[in-house]
């Protein structure tokens, strides 16, 4: 199918916000084309204003917003070419070609689901707007097209509300939605961040597959250069609401001009990074760690494990539908008997599958969700303390001590509180400081995370992605905590910003010992940071090591088909979607006898492969064994 | 003949021969009421009459419109039998009743000597149903009266000793009950009914007593049991609850007029329950064809707008009431100091002497009352200016004299008199607040009386917490009606003149003292008030005319002359509405509860619907 | 959830109970007794009362006994079915009522039903077209409502419904339909009577509703789930119902337990002024003469109202909100 | 300096900006975002209220309504009391400035009353020779300052022995208009205290019962309900009955609004724990928990904002209530009476089919009552707006 003609086409786009003060401009003068069938891949650095264009080819801008400039949409079913901008904010024309010729994925799968209606029902009402189908027809629609985005138990999930799905599930969720009436255009802004590889891996098949079947186009905004390598047709490249740099995906990736695309490439993290190299970031912002904490007084002889955490177990019960259902007894488990142990000072990663229980572990550790059994023990040289049972000014004094990084930014802030009352918060309710000390240590954090100073005074909404969770890290640091959990810190950004995030945590463990629990679901990024990397799989660890060993040695079946899905960002080391397709990673039946639990938990047990390798497989199968396999 | 002056209404029920002819229906000797000589128009049957009350205890008003008395008073106020056919009385002891031979009750069955047998054996002196041994009326020195059937259609009641409140009592409007259907209510009565069925209509009326049986179903105040046979000329015909009581005339009813019609002209009364805050727009609106209660003169404006979009016509009557608006210091207030000076005569004249009566009347009753002490109105026998006038001049200077003589000669910086103790001189005024004649009142005097350097508060509270707190001495003063019958008579009692009952506000304990025999509350101490309870013990004992008027006359001077009520305006007006069509309702006439019965002695039954608006 | 109901249901004959002692309690409060009003009130009138047959009715009922005893005395009444007895009507408080009770239901129901239909779609268009003249223009409107007071406007629209349109005053139907059994003409004359209370009472409660609604959705419209259904091509009206309405209408489903309590009371003095046939009249007039049992009973039964309408409230809460449902507690 | 896009369907050049670029560059801040981004909360929300000019105007009117009841006295033309037994009924005067085409400055015509004896109304009718020049701070009435300071003067008063009833007088001949100034003593304070009582109330405990759950809510649903049981009217009836009767009736309608502001908070609290307990699942709620904020924080600067919107609504909606609130219980005989004078009771004077029929000029205290509360309520659309952080 040869076309003519653009499936879109955006002119001269220009946008501003009307702020106090005046308006902002956030796009300026981008042009940009999405041909049939193709993907454009848009990339930039955060808050660049790719989301407020993609908000502006659906039509769903804030009110606050003004946009200039023409966006051209060609339906390559009629090829009728239609002036997005020329359309009524909500009337019938823009309505139909909404949802059904052109999708749109989220950025924040998080809250861009409605919390009091289940994900099937508002899957389904996709259909129920664009199509006659019957009701029954539109629940197996949807149960298929749930099947397709990776859910185990499609039927199970369309009854769920959106609380009870993890971030990734979520995203997914969303991008059932938005292909459910295989759009002609699909904007997918930062579609897979919430996923593991290898989910992300199949998703991005699903895509292609549509893409080639349905010759859908899409307009793919993302920071991982990897995943553009794999999709894209033609990339752009904007910056500050400028587009920098465009063209085939070719040339891009060959021969890089602009100096920001190329500043771009090399800050991406890569798995032969030496040890104790660092990232490349745009801007390297130098951070006197000295003005954001006093030093604190090293403990002497401090115990080595900070943190020891014991047969953790969280069961969720399954809802049957229905105001007046029974609960029913059974339960899943989200997380199943985790034990590990966090050092001082290290970093430990925490990767695995979408769903697998890892913001369950950390909300447990913070004292968010109490865990149905296990212990949880925090010692940082002043004594133990029992975490889960921690009351009054111990647990004031541990919430000082454990900070965390929540994976959804946008519903971790106030919304109805400026981002210096958000950052200044932690130092009030602590009553650290006076107000001016406040400010200044206020203006440190946003510093130190590349937030201009004029931001101080906006609410949360109105930032970008990325900026939203960089004010998340800030916040968490603001007191200083010794431990730090961090949930996808870093996924909403791209990689110039990520890399001085990521330096910046790196510098704040040097100089002050910062330990951390990190959770990722870029490898390239655990493996940057983390000192020990753990595996978990359906709601238990499967594997864990130092990184060095994890990464060249893994030995669990999940941990190497999470390995052999990383997308790189070279046009040469393409993803074998073909071997990736073969079962799903976490399907304990593709594993091998030594490692499948047959479901009864009680026959798997951590075996030591010496140098602090466990992993996690049956009683009596002997390290060889597993190596071997 | 006789079809003519059958009323159509009762035509179904003599077709069906369910009622007897008119001839059989009357007594032998009816009660003829010569409406041309009155002055009135003889009428023609028929026709439905609307009222509103403001609540369904009203019905009893039915009662006193009906006004048949076994003795009534006739327009001038005189003794006149009603019921009875004649009567006659022996130096006020020996009362001597003749029945009207072949009167019936409204239920057809007749009425004799043995319904008043029936009601003294069986129930005044039955200790179930009259525990209390029946009314103070009844009794003099404690003293029950002999009853006497002296033959067929003659009754006497006789005590030792004159009984003066006796016949005024059974003409008023709420009478003194003597006799009972009988032949009905023995069904209801233990000592002619048997037990079984007794407990099954008490079951039936939900009642524990048969006393409350009996009670309930012969209540002819409030005539609430439609299946009591009545001598009234309506009947009821709805049971409570309702918000709608129908009356229809009672084919029994002993009086007819000189063509020989029988009373009552009117087929139907319709009571109809609102809320007593809009009866003056419904009456206002056409809705009302006759309505006395639940308008006031404040209203009159807007009824008599009313004129022009309906056919209605407004007149006004005068208020019988001895003044519209009273102030009542209380002699047996808690307060030393100001009990004091209420007892101090000087007081009290000079508190009356500084209202100004003129502006109180023009500013709220269009100077169409007449400024005056709290006294009879002139359309009483014993009226005399004297009573009427003292002390009621707007005479600031007298007052302020007065009360410098009585010992508060002291004012502070902005005039207020200053108590013998150093208390500032500020009364407070209790009202019930139900009128805003009162409050309006009020407002004025306040103004008047801080020119004799009298500070005055006004205080509302509930009308039932009022009597209690006058009572324990807790209301220094009140504002309440005058006395309630301006229009006496010497053969009415002057027990309104003296303590005698704990709601009269100016000395509550000492009526009570009087009320409960000594048992409750404290004996007079105040030369005068004694006076008055001496002059009342002896026109009860007094069977002569003159007499009483001498001691009517003596009370009055007394009342007035110490102003023990402070009058302010009496003969205020009363807007009576009725449909153009109702006919023989006298334009002007005397309202109030006792002794007019409000429209009660101008005969309701006599008025007419005519068929064309007039 | 069907445990928790029953469990709530439970609850409830406790609270009932601490109801009923304070009702009591109110109605003891006032100083003096039914007899002691009543004298009061007839002597107003000039009549004259016997003060040992109230003595000996005083004893009947009770009133020389502490007031505990007459306390379990009363609720050990109602709980056989036996409500006690009106003083005032000399009746079985149950025979009192009579039509009334259905009036009162039919008044307040289509009083509700009058605030739902006239403040949701404002509610909706005003929050949709916020700062738009119509918008101002349906405030005022609504904000007239609350500032006039029921009797006045009460006053105002009866004499010119009887002015304009010859409506007769007050009351539900005509007076000659009073005491009649249902018929096609009473029903009609009872509509053309209705709407006067239904307005006077309908539009206080609907401004408050119009003004809260429209506050909850304006906060609800910005919320990023109604960017992703406008996203889906949803039609704007039904994006409007189905999200940010669901979510707003939280604050409206909380108040279910108040509503018919509120709207019985609030219609009240509008019912005195329209002398309505409806249980309002009779109660205030029942707490003035201190009818203790009747208002006893009244008051018992709006608290029976509230208790069930709370935990309607309470189940609807937990319906229209699965956090609530579900969640609930989890994360403490 | 854009990227230029070729022709629809031709292949894609390969684009570079030639712009400039400097990643540490910033965009210069212009003054007024400087302004901005140096300003506190209130003091944002300060400027987003003003740009809501209906709001502003609200505010400025409110704020000169409760000036002027500082100085009620001078403003009244009269006194509360001042009676014109010669006037009553009287409909309001107009106030011209010409007379017989020349100017003369404000003045009204004198009066004249007949009395129709046959419908008893009075006929007032304007002397058209009579004219009566205002005076302007002048001597009149006299009066005490807050019930202290002696004085008479007055912002405007009639002409000597004339008189000036702007809108008209009532049935004892008192100004309306100088009874409405002195009204709003009464009607914008008090009732204003029991909202706040039970507006605390109701956050405070609402927001704990829904915040926590738990016994705590149980217990608080339990009361509710009771409370909520009980109407106010009867309540009202037992207060009054209670109070103390040598108390004035000023301290008891305080009293009695006191009491019922303690119970009156049961709707809101339900409301206001309703909302937290699905509030309270969100993520930034956790976050601050987290942090180791307290209830009480977290309900006041996390929760209660998102629910602002609808607090102020509600508020501005009870305010009618509190101006109103005495109405009902003076139509029952109890709250406030004469002599003291508010809105509602000049309302509830004016309580008959005839003053609509003849005096409708009576009913003007309403027009105060609905400027007020209208104002309140644009003045809480202004606050909502400032406190939105979307707009
Ligand atoms: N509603 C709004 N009001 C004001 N400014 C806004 C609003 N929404 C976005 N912005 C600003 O517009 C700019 C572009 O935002 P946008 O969300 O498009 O960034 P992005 O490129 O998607 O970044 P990220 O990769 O972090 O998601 C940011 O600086 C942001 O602060
Ligand atoms: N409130 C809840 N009710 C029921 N199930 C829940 C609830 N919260 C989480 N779950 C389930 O627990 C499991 C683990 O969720 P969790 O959020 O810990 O996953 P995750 O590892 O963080 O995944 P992701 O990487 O996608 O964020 C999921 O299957 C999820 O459906
Ligand atoms: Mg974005
Ligand atoms: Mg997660
Ligand atoms: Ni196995």
């Amino acid at each position: 199918m040869k076309s003519e003609s653009d499936l879109l086409r955006i002119e001269n786009l220009g946008i501003s916000f009307s702020m106090l003060g005046g308006r902002l401009q956030v796009v300026k003068g981008a042009n940009l084309r999405v041909l049939p069938g193709k993907v454009t891949a848009l990339v930039g650095e955060s808050g660049s204003g790719k989301s407020v264009i993609s908000q502006s080819v659906m039509g769903i801008l804030p009110n606050t917003a003004k946009v200039t400039g023409k966006i051209l949409f060609t339906d390559p079913i009629d090829g009728r070419s239609t002036d997005i901008l020329q359309l009524s904010r909500d009337g019938p024309e823009i309505r139909a070609l909404r949802g059904s010729r052109m999708a749109k994925i989220f950025q924040e799968p998080m809250t861009s689901l409605s919390p009091l209606h289940t994900v099937g029902n508002q899957i389904s009402e996709v259909l129920a707007i664009h199509t006659d189908a019957t009701k029954d027809e539109r629940r197996a629609k949807t149960e298929e097209m749930l099947g397709l985005v990776g859910f185990a138990k499609p039927s199970r999930t369309y009854d769920m509300y959106p609380f009870e799905l993890s971030g990734g599930m979520r995203q997914r969720a969303m991008i059932a939605m938005a292909l459910i009436c295989r759009p002609a255009l699909l904007i997918a802004d930062e579609p897979t961040t919430a996923l593991d590889v290898t989910i992300q891996a199949q998703i991005l098949e699903l895509l292609r597959d549509l893409q080639h079947k349905l010759n859908m186009a899409m307009l793919l905004i993302t920071h991982d250069l990897g995943v553009v390598a794999n999709m894209a047709d033609e990339v752009v490249v904007i910056y500050h609401g400028e587009i920098m740099e465009a063209g085939p995906v070719e040339a891009i990736y060959r021969r890089p001009q602009h100096p920001y695309l190329k500043g771009l490439m090399a800050a991406v993290p890569h798995f032969d990074m030496k040890p104790g190299e660092r990232l490349k970031a745009l801007r390297e912002v130098p951070v006197n760690s000295n003005t954001l904490w006093a030093k604190k007084k090293q403990i002497e002889n401090a115990p080595e494990i900070l943190l020891s955490v014991r047969d953790l177990v969280k069961a969720y019960g399954i809802r049957k539908s229905g105001l007046f259902g029974k609960q029913d007894k059974t339960l899943v488990k989200a997380v199943d008997g985790i034990s590990f142990d966090i050092r001082r000072g290290e970093c430990l990663g925490l990767v695995g599958e979408s769903g697998s229980g890892k913001t369950t572990v950390s909300k447990i550790l913070m004292r968010a969700i109490t865990p149905d059994s296990g212990s949880v023990t925090f010692d940082d040289g002043r004594g133990k303390i029992d975490v889960l049972k921690a009351q009054g000014d111990e647990l004031m004094e541990l919430r000082t001590r454990i900070q965390m990084v929540f994976q959804d930014p946008v519903s971790s802030l106030s919304p109805r509180m400026t981002v210096q009352n958000i950052l200044s918060e932690p130092l009030e309710i602590h009553g650290l400081g006076d107000n001016a000390y406040r400010l200044e240590k206020v203006r440190a954090l946003m510093q130190a995370i590349g937030l201009d100073q004029r931001y101080l005074n906006r609410y949360p909404h109105s930032f970008s992605g990325g900026q939203r969770q960089r004010i998340g890290i800030a916040r968490a640091l603001a007191l200083g905590p010794q431990l730090l959990i961090c949930d996808e810190p870093v996924s909403a950004l791209d990689v110039s910003v990520q890399a001085q995030i990521l330096n910046l945590l790196k510098d704040l463990q040097k100089e002050l010992g910062l330990t951390y629990l990190f959770i990722s679901h870029n490898l390239a990024v655990v493996d940057y940071m983390a000192d020990r990397i753990a595996v978990m799989c359906g709601g238990r660890i499967v594997e864990i090591a130092p990184r060095e060993i994890i990464l060249r040695d893994p030995v669990h079946p999940y941990t190497r088909s999470l390995l052999a899905a990383v997308p790189f960002p070279d046009l040469d080391r393409p993803l074998d979607f073909e071997t990736l397709k073969m079962g799903g990673a976490s399907d304990q039946h593709s594993w091998g006898a030594q490692f499948a639990g047959d479901g009864d938990s009680e026959t798997l047990a951590p075996a030591d492969l010496g140098g602090g390798h466990l992993v996690l497989a049956h009683r009596n199968a002997d390290a060889r064994e597993l190596r071997s396999w | 003949a006789d079809r003519d002056i059958e009323p159509e209404y009762l035509a179904e029920q003599l077709r069906a021969r369910s009622l007897p002819p008119l001839s059989q229906r009357l007594p032998k000797r009816p009660r003829i009421v010569r409406l041309k000589q009155m002055g009135r128009t003889p009428g023609q049957y028929g026709g439905t009459v609307r009222t509103i009350i403001g609540s369904a205890k009203d019905i009893r008003f039915m009662t006193i419109y009906g006004y048949a008395r076994l003795i009534g008073y006739d327009e001038r106020l005189v003794f006149q039998p009603d019921i009875l056919e004649g009567f006659q009385s022996e130096n006020d002891t020996v009362f001597t009743f003749t029945l009207r031979e072949g009167h019936k009750w409204s239920d057809g069955s007749p009425f004799t000597v043995d319904d008043f047998r029936y009601w003294w054996e069986d129930v005044l002196l039955n200790k179930d149903l009259t525990p209390g041994g029946g009314s103070m009326v009844l009794r003099v020195d404690g003293n029950l009266p002999r009853f006497e059937v002296l033959d067929e259609w003659t009754i006497r009641y006789s005590w030792d000793k004159p009984n003066p409140d006796f016949l005024p009592n059974l003409a008023g409007p709420q009478p003194l009950v003597l006799v009972g259907p009988s032949a009905y209510l023995k069904q209801f009565h233990k000592d002619y009914q048997d037990q079984f069925r007794l407990s099954a209509l008490m079951q039936e009326q939900r009642v524990k007593k048969w006393a409350d049986l009996h009670i309930k179903m012969s209540r002819t105040y409030r005539p609430e049991n439609p299946k009591l046979p009545t001598l009234d000329p309506w009947r009821n015909t709805t049971a409570p609850p309702a918000e709608q009581f129908i009356f229809e005339r009672n084919p029994f009813f002993h009086r007819v007029d000189e063509n020989g019609r029988q009373l009552p002209y009117i087929d139907r009364f319709v009571l109809n329950v609102s809320s007593s805050s809009i009866i003056p727009a419904k009456t206002g609106a056409g809705e009302s064809d006759l309505q006395a209660t639940g308008i006031d003169f404040a209203d009159y404006t807007f009824l008599k707008d009313a004129e022009d979009r309906y056919p209605v016509k407004v007149d006004l009557w005068k208020m019988t009431r001895g003044s519209r608006v009273a102030i009542l210091p209380n002699l047996n207030c808690g307060d030393d100091v100001w009990r004091g000076l209420f007892r101090d005569v000087r007081v009290r004249r000079a508190l009356s002497l500084a209202i100004d009566r003129h502006e109180i009347n023009m500013a709220v009753f269009y100077g169409l009352g007449v400024p005056s002490a709290d006294t009879l109105l002139p359309e009483s026998p014993l009226f005399k200016p004297e009573y009427a006038n003292a002390w009621i001049d707007h005479d600031t200077e007298r007052a302020n004299a007065l009360l410098d003589e009585a010992g508060l000669q002291n004012r502070d910086a902005d005039g207020i008199r200053l108590l013998p103790d150093g208390r500032l001189a500020e009364i407070t005024i209790e009202t019930p607040g139900e009128s805003s004649v009162d409050t309006d009142v009020l407002e004025l005097v306040t103004d008047h009386w801080r020119k004799i350097g009298i500070a005055l508060f006004i205080r509302t509270s509930q009308r039932d917490i009022f009597r209690s707190r006058a009572m324990g001495g807790r209301i220094m003063m009140s504002i309440w009606y005058g006395m309630d019958n301006g229009v006496a008579t010497a053969d009415m009692n002057p027990g309104q003149l003296a303590p005698t009952m704990d709601d009269q506000l100016q000395w509550p304990l000492w009526g009570m003292h009087y009320l409960s025999h000594g048992s409750q509350g404290k004996a007079a101490d105040l030369p005068e008030a004694i006076a008055l309870t001496e002059l009342l013990g002896r026109w009860q004992r007094s069977a002569h005319m003159a007499e009483r008027t001498e001691i009517w006359q003596q009370m009055l001077a007394i009342y007035t002359q110490q102003v023990f009520s402070i009058g302010l305006v009496n003969g205020t007006l009363q807007p009576i509405v009725r449909t153009s069509r109702l006919q023989n309702v006298p334009e002007k006439g005397l309202y109030g509860f006792d002794p007019t019965c409000y429209l009660g002695i101008y005969m309701p039954d006599t008025f007419w619907l005519s068929g064309e608006q007039v | 959830m069907l445990r928790y109901i029953l469990w709530r249901i439970a609850a409830m004959i406790p609270t009932l109970l601490v109801i009923s002692a304070l009702v009591f309690t109110i109605i003891e409060l006032p100083p003096g007794n039914f007899f002691e009003s009543q004298i009061a009130e007839l002597r107003a009138q000039g009549e004259t009362v016997n003060l040992q047959e109230i003595e000996e009715l005083r004893h009947q009922y009770g009133f020389d006994r502490p007031p505990v005893l007459r306390y379990f005395h009363w609720l050990g009444g109602m709980l056989q079915g036996d409500f006690g007895y009106s003083f005032e009507y000399q009746l079985p408080v149950s025979e009192v009522v009579g039509e009334r009770m259905w009036l009162t239901i039919l008044v307040s129901f289509v009083t509700i039903l009058f605030t739902w239909v006239i403040a949701f779609p404002i509610g909706m268009y005003s929050a949709t077209h916020q700062y738009s003249w119509s918008d101002y223009g349906l405030t005022l409107f609504g904000l007239l409502g609350i500032a006039i007071p029921n009797f006045m406007l009460a006053l105002i629209l009866m004499y010119f419904a009887n002015i304009w349109f010859g409506t007769s005053i007050g009351h539900l139907m005509d007076q000659k339909f009073l005491g009649e059994p249902m018929s096609w003409e009473k029903a009609r004359s009872i509509l053309s009577h209705l709407w006067i209370p239904v307005i006077i009472v309908g539009t206080a409660g609907t401004a408050g509703m119009i003004r809260r609604l429209r506050a909850n959705l304006l906060d609800e419209l910005q919320k990023q789930y109604v960017m992703t259904a406008r996203a889906k091509g949803l039609h704007p009206f039904r994006t409007l119902v189905k999200y940010p309405l669901r979510m707003a209408l939280n604050f409206f489903v909380s108040d279910i337990g108040s509503i018919l309590p509120s709207i019985i009371s609030g219609a009240e003095i509008t019912a005195i002024v329209l002398s309505l046939e409806t249980t309002g009249p009779m109660l205030i007039k029942a707490l003035q003469s201190q009818d203790m049992y009747l208002a006893g009973s009244f008051l018992m039964f709006l608290a029976l109202l509230t208790v069930i309408g709370v935990l309607i409230s309470d189940i609807a809460l937990a319906f229209l909100d699965p956090r609530i449902r579900l969640q609930g507690r989890s994360t403490k | 300096m854009t990227a230029p896009l070729p022709p629809p369907g031709a292949p894609l050049q390969h684009y570079v900006s030639t712009a400039p670029f400097d990643p540490m560059s910033i965009e210069a801040m212009t003054d007024a975002q400087a302004k901005i981004h140096l300003a506190s909360q209130a003091r944002l929300m300060w400027w987003k209220f003003k740009r809501h000019k209906l709001a502003l105007a609200s505010g400025i009117f409110l704020l000169v309504l409760y000036g002027m009841i500082i100085i009620a006295e001078f403003l009244a033309p009269y006194n509360l009391h001042t009676r014109n037994v010669d006037f009553i009924h009287s409909p309001p005067q107009r106030v011209h400035l010409f007379h017989d085409g020349k100017f003369v400055g404000p003045f009204v015509y004198g009066r004249q009353m007949k009395l129709d004896m046959e419908s008893l109304k009075r006929i007032y009718t304007n002397d058209r020779n009579d004219v009566q020049p205002l005076r302007f701070f002048c001597r009149g009435d006299s009066y005490r300052f807050w019930g202290l300071i002696e004085g008479n003067v007055h912002l405007v008063c009639p002409a000597k022995d004339g008189q000036m009833f702007l809108l008209g007088t009532d049935r004892l001949g008192r100004d309306v208009l100088s009874r409405i100034i002195y009204g709003a003593r009464i009607s914008l304070t008090i009732g204003l205290i029991g909202i706040t009582i039970s507006f605390v109330l109701g956050i405070v405990i609402g927001g704990l019962a829904g915040y926590h759950g738990g016994l705590f809510d149980l217990l608080v649903q339990r009361v509710i309900e009771v409370l909520q049981s009980l109407p106010s009217l009867p309540l009202w009836m037992a207060l009054a009955a209670i109070m103390p009767v040598t108390w004035s009736p000023i301290l008891i309608y305080f009293g009695i609004t006191i009491i019922l502001g303690m119970l009156d908070w049961t709707g809101l609290a339900r409301s206001v724990r309703s909302k937290l307990l699905s509030l309270r699942e969100e993520d930034y709620v956790l976050a601050a928990q987290l942090m180791g904020a307290k209830s009480g924080r977290i309900i006041g600067r996390h929760l209660v904002p998102g629910f602002m919107s609808h607090l102020i609504a509600t508020a501005t909606i009870s305010i009618p209530g509190m101006i109103l609130g005495e109405t009902a219980l003076s139509f029952l005989g109890l709250g406030l009476r004469p002599p003291i004078t508010s809105w509602g009771i000049l309302l509830t004077e004016a309580r008959s089919v005839s003053v609509i029929a003849f005096y409708p000029w009576l009913l003007f205290p309403m027009i105060p009552v609905i400027l007020v509360i209208l104002a309140f309520n644009f003045l809480g659309d202004g606050l909502r707006d400032a406190a939105d952080p979307y707009r």
